[in-house]
């Protein structure tokens, strides 16, 4: 899908999620659109937050995560299993666990999630290559926050 | 004053807290797990930490989760509201261990009440009235004979480490004994890891009146007037109400004074119930103290005007109580309907997706709840989902306003108990004031005919 | 997507609300679109009356009502401009003013209703046929009720 | 007592009728016009009749169609509720007439009350404190001039039959005088058909304070303390608040007794509420009697724990007063925002579908309204679409409550005041109490800046 048709979709979708719509059809030169939505997803408050946290823990709730999960693309992304800060490298003075490009192999450790004082070392659980590193050294992480963008099936 | 408070729960109580912390210009932390991504509570706090998946053992039950949130958010208190770890020592003693205020008692007064058996062996030490039973543990059949002959039947089989109904067995016969004896040390076992049981007389439709006490660090005391409770399904409370339709002014203050004698025994701080039974010629016995905020607190709040989380927060800041007993007074009649998730005929859960939500409004109706006009009721978790709260001039009043709210409160797509609320709220026995704890079960018993 | 799209759909939604329906289809010049929405219209409390009221004025308020509305059937109702009690004659022994089938004419009085103790005439605001007489001699009427059915072009 | 209320109103004043009435066990009528055909008054009163179109003059304010409805329906007593008809002394003649009572005022008080230099003049020979102005209306420029001149500038020109700031002049200089009484005559003909004109002292920067009143058929009249409505814009309160925090008790003491001269003064019954201004050296001046209940009265119910509709009810049916005046007692302080479906900062109306709403609730929050989830906000009445009321040991604590449930109420769909009231709020001078019935105005300017 190209990223036109995905706005399109993505304007759709916003329709119907503000005006709580179950289904939209469009269809236009040959091509269809049909969003559909068979239970619509409790609205956010309006009362978000006003402030961010300053902790940076305040990365909008989104729906459940899986500790890995995959999306579409077939890429996997490594979540955090616990709240605590992120470490990317054992010490600061080390060198980081694993850089974006690495190739890495199912049980090396990709960071430390510190909490309670005990470091806690996050593995890979697959092997494959490090497309990208999401979290800020040093940065505060939930439970289910997504860490690291995983190909499991990199072109060698 | 604290300047940021982490609140270890869910729900109406998480909110609720968050709303007093908001009201005293204190900062707040959610914790909450994947399935409560959009509670009110998460959007209502000023931050949020997602601490684990669904599962509530490990989410809201994670202590490790708890407290690396606490601390990644610099939080310097926390707020456990009622289930999940407010009665876990072990985790308020971890608080403490770390710095963090534990907002309740200290944890060595939530392992001491913890334990029936020896809360109850103290109170009859320091003369608190108590009802007959075991002295301490049973140690063997014979023993619980023995105790239970002398008793007379009917008994009851209590866990110590017991709560909630969980864990007793009331024993009508000698030759019932040894089996309720084993049925309540497994179920002791399984859910409390631990299997010591004793035994106490068993009253016959007894009423269940707790007396609300707030206590500071300084040990001043005071005592808030009594709640009824007596409206129970399986010792779940279904309707609370203050003060009770029989307690008077004179046992009113002798209840007051054995309540602050608990407290005074034990160095209670912080907010508590010391739980009573009431039999049919006004004699009370103290049952056990609950060493936190109780679902039923509001009915409190409305007839005497003190925000208990509020104090509760204060006091565990060190501050000393705001007022005296003299200054606790008691302004008309107030009554909570806990609205469940369940069928109101077969009490089956019934989480689901909530497709209309009108909450009722107007004088004084009150309505405690983290249910949005979309929202879903999650299987996980308790399936209270609205508490109901009238108030009025007298009982009758706060029976009619009761009535009237529960008519206008609407939820549709998951099967709630205001049906039932409204035939028991329109009970002639309940409008006298006639309750007991078995009440319900004759009303449900009566309806099945 | 563009813009003149997404004010085409605004549109639709807007119809759909206003008019408490749940799907439009529009085709048009190639473009069809189609909006539905599940969601079943504002419903009634479920406290509705216990019991219907004893003086019959209980018939469940719908939408707004015209003194005289023309139906898709070419029809026309007679609705009643004022609460009152509904009477087909001018005294208990006297013939209705009119019977169903009966022809009529501009200005023609078709029934009494009875408000404070004034009698208010209604007439006919249009020739036609008598197709239909819908409320009982002696019964409540409200403002709007619908009184009688006509036919302002009789197959004569 | 009667046994069915016909309630001649809509919209939250419409829906509290009709629950005051629920909780007595008395049937209710709610009539509607073709636009509120769905709404909850009608939905939630025991029988509805349709009385016209959209439009108040041909339905709420149709005289003919009220009474019919109430013939057909059998009501024997009709509760006004304000506006519309609560002060047409010839609707409650009408009613006194044909036996049905008007839950109110007698007739006869509406119209007297209704002219306000009357009334001004009655008060004045009892000697209750009127500000000085003209003995009686204004015959002619020179009289007003000599007038003027006595009482000394500025002073406030005011139409006998006026009311809610309408038919209302300041006037500085002499020279301006011919011009504002001019004005006022023409505004007074137009809206009152009556175009007599007095004037009186204009006070600066007073506070508007009002002692609410109850009155039954004996003679036997009680208050309920003192509102303070100083947060006004163009005469339309905004924010209520009780008690004032300008009147302490024996200013209250003072007010109250003042009041209940004026109150036997004219022989009032039922409800009422007596209107001063306070200056800033707390002198009192009464400036009329409003023969009704009133949009604010939530806050003296909140503090006094009365029920003002029901009281009113009682009081109609010719039941005496259930307290005396030492059993009035205040509790806490209450604050109401009137959340009005206008923008917030150009008061334009906005009306239109609500496509969100959302209830706070939690201690000490109590909305009227008639809004639901999804409704309309009709363009035909009055933009009041929520009253939020918050309770509190004492102001603070109910200004945080308010500031925290103005933060949770969400309506979607129209605009709101809402924004203005966190503004107003959270004002230092509005914390302090340090209001006047200029606040607003000044508040507003220096937002402009």
């Amino acid at each position: 899908m190209n990223g036109e048709r995905h706005k399109d979709i993505q304007e759709l979708v916003d329709i119907l999620t503000e005006q709580n719509l179950t289904e939209i059809e469009v269809e236009r030169a040959g091509v269809r659109i049909r969003v559909r939505r068979d239970a619509s997803p409790p609205s956010r408050s309006s009362r978000l937050p006003a402030s961010p946290v300053d902790s940076g823990t305040n990365h909008p709730p989104e729906g459940p995560v899986e500790s890995v999960v995959e999306d579409s693309s077939g890429l996997f992304t490594v979540t955090s299993p616990i709240v605590g800060t992120f470490y990317r490298s054992a010490s600061p003075d080390a060198d980081p666990f694993v850089e974006e490009g690495d190739v890495v192999s199912r049980g090396q450790v990709l960071c430390i999630v510190e909490a309670m004082k005990f470091m806690n070392e996050i593995e890979a659980e697959t092997d494959g290559r490090i497309v990208q590193a999401l979290v800020e050294n040093g940065s505060t992480v939930e439970y289910g926050q997504p860490l690291f963008v995983v190909d499991p099936h990199p072109v060698t | 004053m604290f300047k940021k408070i982490l609140v270890a729960n869910r729900g109406e109580i998480a909110l609720r807290v968050v709303r007093a912390c908001q009201e005293m210009g204190i900062r707040t932390v959610a914790v909450y797990s994947e399935a409560d991504a959009r509670s009110l509570h998460v959007r209502y706090a000023d931050e949020h930490v997602c601490i684990g998946p669904a599962d509530g053992a490990l989410s809201y039950r994670n202590i490790p989760g708890v407290l690396s949130a606490a601390e990644v958010t610099g939080a310097d208190a926390i707020h456990p509201g009622y289930g999940f770890l407010a009665e876990n020592a072990h985790f308020a003693e971890v608080c403490e261990s770390i710095g963090i205020t534990f907002i309740g008692p200290a944890s060595d007064h939530i392992a001491l009440l913890g334990d029936k058996s020896k809360a109850r062996e103290i109170m009859l030490k320091q003369g608190i009235p108590v009802l007959p039973g075991s002295d301490g543990e049973i140690r063997h059949l014979d023993h619980a004979i023995a105790v239970a002959e002398k008793l007379g039947y009917p008994v009851i089989v209590k866990a110590s480490a017991g709560g909630g109904g969980r864990g007793m067995r009331v024993v009508g016969l000698e030759a019932d004994l040894g089996k309720a004896i084993l049925a309540a040390q497994v179920e002791a076992r399984t859910m409390f890891d631990h299997d010591g049981v004793y035994i106490e007389k068993y009253v016959l439709d007894p009423r269940h009146v707790e007396i609300q006490v707030l206590a500071d660090e300084r040990g001043h005391a005071i005592h808030l007037g009594e709640r009824d409770c007596s409206i129970q399904r399986r010792h779940q409370k279904l309707v609370e109400e203050s003060p009770s339709p029989a307690v008077d002014h004179s046992l009113r203050l002798e209840m007051g004074k054995v309540a602050l004698k608990v407290v005074k025994t034990v160095n209670y701080r912080n907010a508590g119930t010391v739980e009573f039974l009431v039999d049919h010629n006004r004699n009370f016995y103290f049952m056990e103290v609950n060493p936190r905020i109780q679902v039923e607190h509001p009915v409190t709040e409305m007839v005497t005007g003190v925000d208990l989380i509020k104090e509760q927060i204060r006091v565990a800041a060190g501050l000393p109580l705001r007022f005296r007993q003299k200054d606790v007074r008691l302004n008309g009649h107030s009554i909570q309907c806990r609205i469940n998730a369940e069928c109101s005929e077969t009490f089956a859960p019934s989480p689901g997706m909530v497709t209309r939500f009108h909450v009722p409004g107007g004088p004084g109706i009150r309505v405690d709840t983290a249910l949005e006009a979309t929202g879903h009721v999650h299987h996980q978790y308790d399936s209270l989902i609205a508490k109901l709260i009238a108030h009025g001039q007298d009982r009758d009043e706060a029976i009619a306003r009761a009535l009237r709210a529960l008519d206008e409160l609407a939820i549709e797509g998951v099967k709630t108990t205001i049906p039932l609320h409204r035939l028991i709220l329109r009970d002639p026995d309940f409008q006298k004031g006639r309750v007991s704890t078995g009440f319900l079960d004759r009303f449900l018993a009566s309806r099945m005919e």
